[in-house]
């Protein structure tokens, strides 16, 4: 287990078509803290995530993974690694119930998923657990219902909640409590702070309170590139950051 | 199973039992080749949603096989037919490595060139007869014991064949990877940030499903003693995927009700001459204006379980 | 080196024309198909059928009304055209929201049934289509004798390929149907009447098929089954230029035509074959096709 | 001994597409003629017809054609066109020891290498239109040939035949191109052939295909650029079909053209009050074979294959279109064959007046020599 | 009180069985800011679709100027001058930024200039030439807002238009919103984040279960601050 950061990046750089999106970033997240990457629209933060999982190969620069190097691996591999994430646009299983969507993220490390001989009874230990995760981000009365009709809240939850299922090391959280009500969002914000006790989140948020409440570094990118880094407190007194991004009087 | 699908299952049974004592079993062997065909098509197109525009490749190569191993080496019909599977599997393998990576029409088209080629060596190798075929194959006897020459013995075989390859199907969709692969059809992105290595599962789906393509392709060559482009031709791809959508798309049984209208369509209107194809026609137009989840689909839609139903469209 | 391969430099010459006038037909067919799947999401399985509607259309108006060539190819698209209005407004209009397998079913029946009507009509043999008298005759190339009218046959695609292509690229109208067959919805609550954009829009690409119908007429066999046999490579081409994308199937046509000309020579036995290859090796190398927006 | 008490003759042919318009109903309206002309009952037995498409698929036609046997007692199987379709049913219906009366398959092997003793082969066969066509073209002086063939069995054994025929007059293969079925545009064959500089492009194909190649060989300029096009399975309706502006001048041999003599043009008339147009000579043969299958019958007095083929060899033919006729042993049926010409349009004097004939070829020459077939029953 | 500009009474709306609003009665006056406020599922989206009639199954009544709009195509009921900013926001991946910029027609004169709306949206001026969908999450957002600032509607409808934007961004569309205002336009805003809704806003009605539960005037949000907190749980 190689030395405090779980993840790191070294020059990282994503560039399309004549347009640079991601430049030179050198990204440090310290285990077992609520991390925060933050920063005006287009500043890079998504690309940044589908760099860390592989969903865009890197025009330049290195992933390390707790001290490994990751840049060439596969996404479902760096998943399993136990680097998982969520959507900024949400992801569901649409058709599926919402314990089955669950399920499917539990029972990967059955090991079994190969299996087509196995009857899917096989998968029935599985269901306690679903229906915990289920409860924890307050989907309790929607178990059965099927995922694709529930409100856009809604689905955010169960998103989370199967992302939670995979047990991450960690977490990569893009906008999570985008298109939600104050309720959920505390809820959601709760549920994160509780998980985060023994493994790593790196979440993009807009919402500044949410981001001051939760998280213990903020990164602020700015057109590709790293403009501050520090807690809360500090970045938010940072006059180009508040040029850049918070503005004057709260949004 | 649930219950209704046990039910239907049984029904099925005493059918395939009772059928031949009613109706023609050379037709009935013909209706169930293609069931097992459509089968096989539906697992990737209902429950992957891939749609193979190729699978004729797989139904027709396993009939040359089996048609010219039992032929020329004079191979026992089980060993044939295992052979065939095998041709169906290996073929599936290597076009599916292939095509595995692209979404939607493109698969299906990529999946069409293929076979074409095969079609193409079909009609150009020379053990393979040209348009005239593997002709006058000899039935044998299963085992080395039963002689198939007797129709009977010949349908109950098939009739096994098909039942164990149902409930194979059956298995396959209802076991651990057959609910990854209902994930990967739902949102594969979703799925892979899950860790699961989708084109693996897509592959392995595939290779499954031309494998049971060649179990049925090597049956038929057996059943009519005869191997021909027929069964390669594109048209033929066009077929199974008209017997799935009539029978409907996803449903467990539906591609057997859609096998069987088709088949008895083209085996009643034969007498028809001219009007053949108008018929048929008129039928398909009906079929996706009037039911479109198909017969089976349709049936499930109304009286089944909600969210039974299979999920006609989407992108 | 052509020497080594046994085939003298001009005798190659005049292949390489014969493929670029073949790829003018590819062309024009396909394009109509692509403007039909790239703005409906529908894959026109009738295409053929219509083509074959258009070159029947040049045979009774000719028998029957005296209409010539030239009345024809005005003729053909309108009648053939408001058929395919008809279907749009009738069936099609019923599945844009559904898979394309639904589309493409439907269509396929409705091929089915008009070349069973037609074949009943008039037997499966064909019917007899002259040269009109102003384009018989050809040039002497010195290399080729290059007939009159295929060069008109390729005159007139370039026109219409191009044509297309500058609305559909270009205008502001071809903004709405693109935008359309991502999100009719939305750009129908921006104010635009969709649904009848998208009727216009089949019938015209139906139109397109007849026209090339009555290209064909004089040179190939008009039969019921004339459709039957070109629509699946058509399809093809369609599909390698990037399904949908108008410049893809223009430019695919055309290079088709030239490859499938050398196959001609080179492996004549593999010339229906070739295509297929080509489709399957472009789309391992790029998966939507040579101009196709992957998604 | 008339199985199931009735005689069925099952028609079984393309209904639908390539061949539907030289067999297709056309062939169901003939039989029943001739079962008309022969009387209601053969023995005191019915006498019944079916029909059905076998869309030129082996497995489809075999898939009927067992039913038929197996489970609607029919009794012979009349017409097939389609060559594979043909060569499937043949040894399925020997095998049930019934009778398959073949007028519009090409495939020579029928009486040759796949002969079974219950074949007979009617009307023509690839060697018959080879000898014809191929020999008349040859002794005409066109003596060097280049092959435009259809890359399918037929079109091979067309060539094939052809080939021998032409060397054995004389004549010389330059070469052959090998295109595709269903080949829509030959302008590239076609100039492949023109520089092969041979007099004559032998068309060793089908259907459409051979309008195709003949309709774009007159736009090229083929014909007018002094080589000759002889078409080697050309009907009557593939000329309707290209018009006589473009088909002119071309020569083909078939067995039966409905304005030879006053007893076709009868024929013809009665034909035509059913379907609407002339009959072919696929259309022609079947009525001759149906109608000496039943004198057969007449004769034996029962239905079971061998028996009634064996009295079909005895007795000699004589129908409308064919004079002293005979089955050979093969059950190669021996007749006069006809080679034409396609008229031009100025001599033409109406709708369907295409042809002028140009020679007799009598039945002993116009067909394989026995021995040469290769055909295992066949002694000697 | 003059005759409203657009007033809703008694509005159902289902997506195939599911009945999703129950009878929603507001109204908008010309020239207002109203939000609709509420949890998540609570009808917001729906009611907006119902209004722009793209939602097939709706009943009741839906007055605009005076005339009734159910009944009507949504082509129709947007030529009267009414523009909708979905929750998805809809940009069109076969359309470059420019083409989705200029997709909508004009209804209406007096819509934004170019000009005046790359002042607001300077990403967007610098992306023209890229594909639609390959903007980012918020660039996305503004565009979807951006190009019906140009096609003249009087009303607009807006559909958690500062969902995933930055604070900075946030603030932009506070002003846009106000100095729509100025020019006379009537905004229909849905909500989640009140605290921004309060900063624009006129009147502020509350969904819950596809009805209005409760209707609060901005000028005294102060006292009825608590009310609503519960209402919307925050
Ligand atoms: N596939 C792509 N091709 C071209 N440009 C892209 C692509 N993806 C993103 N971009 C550009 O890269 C920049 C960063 O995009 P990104 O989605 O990372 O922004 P973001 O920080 O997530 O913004 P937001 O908070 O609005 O989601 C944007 O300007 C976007 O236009
Ligand atoms: N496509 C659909 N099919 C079935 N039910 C739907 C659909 N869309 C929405 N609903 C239901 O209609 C109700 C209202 O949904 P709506 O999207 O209007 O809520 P909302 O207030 O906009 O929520 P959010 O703030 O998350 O956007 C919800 O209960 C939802 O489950
Ligand atoms: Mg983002
Ligand atoms: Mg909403």
């Amino acid at each position: 287990m190689a030395g405090e950061h779980i993840l790191e990046t070294q020059d990282l750089t994503k560039e399309f078509t004549g347009f640079v999106a991601v430049r030179k970033v050198n990204l440090r997240v310290r285990r077992h803290t609520i991390h925060a990457l933050i920063g005006p629209n287009g500043a890079g933060k998504t690309t940044v995530f589908n760099l860390l999982t592989k969903f865009l190969r890197p025009t330049a620069g290195q992933i390390l993974y707790n001290g490994n190097d990751i840049t060439q691996s596969k996404p479902a591999a760096v998943a399993r690694s136990g680097m998982v994430r969520s959507f900024q646009i949400s992801a569901v299983f649409p058709h599926l119930s919402v314990r089955e969507n669950v399920r499917i993220a539990l029972q990967r490390p059955l090991g079994t998923s190969f299996h087509f001989w196995k009857p899917e009874r096989s998968l029935e230990s599985l269901h306690a657990r679903a229906e915990q995760l289920i409860d924890d981000v307050g989907l309790t009365q929607f178990r059965t219902a099927i995922a694709g009709e529930l409100p856009y809240g809604r689905k955010r939850a169960l998103e989370i909640a199967t992302t939670l299922a995979l047990e991450p090391e960690l977490m990569l959280l893009d906008e999570p409590m985008a298109g939600m009500g104050g309720e959920d969002i505390t809820r959601i914000a709760e549920l994160i702070q509780t998980v985060a006790k023994n493994r790593t989140v790196l979440m993009v948020e807009h919402n500044l309170s949410v981001v001051a409440w939760l998280c213990d570094t903020i990164t602020v990118l700015q057109r590709g590139e790293i403009l501050a880094e520090g807690p809360y407190t500090e970045v938010s007194q940072n006059p180009a950051v508040i040029e850049a991004y918070i503005g004057t009087g709260h949004g | 199973m649930d219950r209704a699908t046990r039910i239907t299952f049984a029904l099925m049974i005493v059918a395939l039992v009772a059928a031949p004592y009613i109706l023609y079993p050379v037709f009935l062997m013909k209706v169930l080749c293609f069931a097992l065909f459509a089968c096989a098509f539906n697992l990737l197109i209902g429950y992957v949603g891939l749609l193979s525009f190729g699978h004729a490749a797989f139904f027709g190569s396993a009939g040359y096989v089996t048609a010219y191993t039992v032929k020329m080496w004079g191979l026992t019909p089980e060993l044939g037919i295992l052979l065939g599977v095998l041709t169906g599997a290996g073929l599936g393998l290597i076009i599916g490595w292939l095509a595995i990576r692209r979404q939607g029409i493109y698969f299906a088209m990529i999946t069409l060139a293929l076979s074409q080629i095969v079609f193409f060596y079909a009609v150009q190798a020379p053990w393979t007869g040209g348009e005239d075929g593997i002709q006058s194959v000899p039935r044998g006897r299963l085992f080395g014991l039963i002689d198939l020459h007797d129709s009977m013995a010949m349908y109950f075989t098939v009739a096994t064949i098909f039942v164990l390859a149902f409930l194979f199907i059956y298995r396959v969709i209802h076991s651990p990877f057959g609910q990854v692969l209902k994930a990967i059809r739902e949102n594969e992105p979703r799925a892979i940030s899950l860790g699961y290595e989708t084109d693996r599962y897509k592959l392995l789906a595939f290779v499954l499903s031309s494998g049971l393509a060649g179990l049925a392709g090597g049956t038929k060559s057996l059943v009519f003693q005869l191997a021909s482009l027929t069964d390669v031709q594109w048209q033929m791809s066009g077929e199974v995927v008209l017997m799935t959508l009539v029978g409907g798309l996803g449903t467990i049984f539906g591609p057997i009700v859609g096998a069987a209208v088709i088949v008895t369509m083209q085996n009643y209107l034969a007498e028809f001459g001219s009007w053949v194809t108008i018929i048929q026609g008129a039928i398909f137009v009906v079929c996706v204006l009037t039911f479109r989840r198909g017969i089976v689909g349709e049936i499930m839609g109304r009286f089944g379980p909600k969210g039974a139903a299979p999920t006609g469209g989407g992108h | 080196m052509f020497e080594l391969i046994g085939i003298p430099p001009q005798a190659l010459f005049g292949q390489l024309l014969i493929g670029l006038i073949n790829g003018a037909f590819y062309a024009m067919l396909s394009l109509g198909l692509a403007v039909i799947f790239g703005l409906l999401n529908i894959i026109n399985f009738t295409h053929g059928a219509q083509y074959m509607m258009g070159a029947f259309v040049a045979y009774l108006a000719l028998t029957y009304l005296g209409v010539g060539y030239w009345g024809a190819l005005i003729l053909a698209p309108l009648l053939v055209g408001a058929f395919g209005i008809l279907l749009e407004r009738t069936m099609l209009h019923r599945l844009y929201k559904l898979d394309h397998l639904y589309g493409l079913l439907l269509t396929f029946g409705i091929a089915l049934i008009v070349e069973g009507v037609f074949r009943n009509e008039y037997g499966s043999s064909g019917l007899p289509y002259a040269i009109p008298a102003e384009l018989r005759g050809g040039y002497n190339l010195g290399f080729m004798f290059l007939p009159v009218y295929r060069a008109w046959v390729v005159l007139a695609s370039v026109i219409v390929c191009f044509g297309t292509w500058f609305v559909i690229e270009r205008t502001r109208l071809g903004a709405y149907l693109r935008a359309a067959t991502e999100n009719p919805t939305l750009v129908q609550a921006f104010g635009i009447n969709v649904p009848r954009m998208i009727t216009l829009t089949y019938g015209f690409g139906v139109a397109l098929a007849a026209f090339a119908g009555v290209m064909a007429a004089p040179i190939y066999q008009v039969s019921p089954l004339m459709g039957a046999n070109l629509i699946i490579i058509v399809f093809a081409v369609v599909v390698i230029g990037g399904m949908g994308s108008i410049m893809g199937a223009i430019v695919t046509g055309f290079s088709l035509g030239v490859i499938e000309g050398l196959t001609k020579v080179f492996y004549p036995e593999a010339s229906n074959t070739v295509i297929f290859v080509i489709m399957a090796i472009v789309l391992t190398i790029k998966p939507a096709g040579l101009f196709g927006r992957s998604a | 001994q008339i199985s199931g008490d009735v005689v069925k003759i099952g028609v079984l042919n393309d209904q639908s597409s390539l061949y539907a318009d030289i067999s297709g109903q056309g062939s169901v309206t003939a039989a029943r003629m001739a079962v008309e002309d022969f009387g209601a009952t053969v023995n005191g037995k019915k006498i019944e017809i079916v029909f059905a498409d076998h869309q030129n698929k082996p497995d489809v036609g075999s898939n009927i054609a067992r039913q038929w046997i197996d489970r609607d007692g029919v009794d012979t199987i009349v017409d097939v066109p389609t060559s594979s379709v043909a060569l499937a049913l043949a040894p399925l219906i020997k095998e049930k020891n019934k009778v398959f009366l073949n007028s519009g398959a090409a495939s020579s092997d029928l009486t040759g290498k796949a002969c079974q003793t219950t074949t007979v082969h009617w009307t023509y066969d690839t060697i018959a239109l080879s000898k014809g066509t191929g020999g008349a073209v040859v002794k005409a002086g066109g003596d060097s040939w280049y092959f435009l063939t259809a890359d399918y069995a037929f079109g091979h054994a067309l060539e094939r035949d052809t080939a021998e025929v032409v060397k054995a007059a004389g004549g010389k293969v330059l070469g052959q191109v090998r295109h595709p079925l269903n080949t829509s545009d030959f302008s590239s064959f076609l100039l492949q052939a023109q520089a092969s500089k041979a007099k004559v492009i032998g068309l060793a194909n089908a259907g459409g295909d051979t309008i195709n190649s003949i309709k774009q060989a007159a736009e090229f300029g083929i014909v007018t650029g002094g080589q000759k096009l002889a078409g080697l399975l050309v009907f009557v309706t593939d000329i309707h079909a290209l018009g006589l502006q473009t088909a002119q001048g071309l020569q083909l041999t078939e067995a039966f053209y409905w304005d030879q003599n006053d007893e076709t043009r009868a024929f013809t008339k009665r034909f035509e009050a059913v379907m609407k147009k002339k009959p072919s000579m696929v259309q022609a043969g079947v009525y001759g074979a149906v109608l000496h299958y039943l004198k057969a019958i007449k004769e034996v007095n029962t239905d079971e294959g061998e028996k009634v083929v064996a009295q079909m060899k005895k007795m000699p033919i004589n129908d409308f279109m064919t004079k002293n006729g005979s089955v050979r042993e093969d059950g190669r049926v021996a007749r006069d064959m006809y080679l034409f010409e396609v008229k031009k349009p100025s001599e033409s004097k109406g709708a369907w007046d295409y042809y002028k004939p140009i020679r007799t070829i009598p039945g002993d020459e116009a067909y394989r020599p026995l021995k040469d077939g290769g055909c295992s029953f066949v002694k000697g | 009180m003059a005759e409203p500009l657009l007033s809703v009474a008694d509005l159902h709306a289902f997506y195939g069985e599911s009945h999703a609003l129950h009878g929603m009665n507001f109204d908008i006056a010309a020239g207002e800011v109203v939000t609709l406020l509420g949890r998540n599922g609570a009808g917001k989206t729906t009611t907006l679709k119902s209004i722009m009639g793209v939602l097939g199954q709706r009943r009741g009544s839906i007055r605009y100027q005076g005339q009734e709009l159910i009944g009507l195509s949504s082509n129709a009921i947007a030529r009267r001058g009414i523009a909708w900013c979905p929750e998805e926001r809809g940009i069109f991946a076969s359309l470059d930024v420019e083409e989705n910029l200029m997709l909508p027609p004009t209804v209406r004169p007096g819509g934004m200039s170019l000009d005046e709306i790359f002042t607001l949206f300077p990403n967007l001026k610098e992306r023209l030439r890229s594909q639609g969908t390959k903007l980012s999450g918020g660039e996305q957002q503004m565009l979807a807002i951006a190009r019906i600032l140009r096609t003249g509607a009087t009303l607009l409808l807006l559909d958690e238009p500062t969902e995933g934007l930055a604070p900075v961004i946030i603030q932009q569309i506070g002003r846009v919103i106000a100095a729509l205002k100025e020019r006379g336009f009537t905004i229909l805003l849905v909500e989640q984040n009140f605290r921004f809704a309060a900063t624009v806003a006129d009147r502020h009605y509350v969904v819950e279960h596809g009805t209005v539960v409760d209707m609060i005037e901005n000028r005294n949000l102060a006292q009825h601050l608590d009310r609503l907190r519960e209402r919307l749980g925050v």
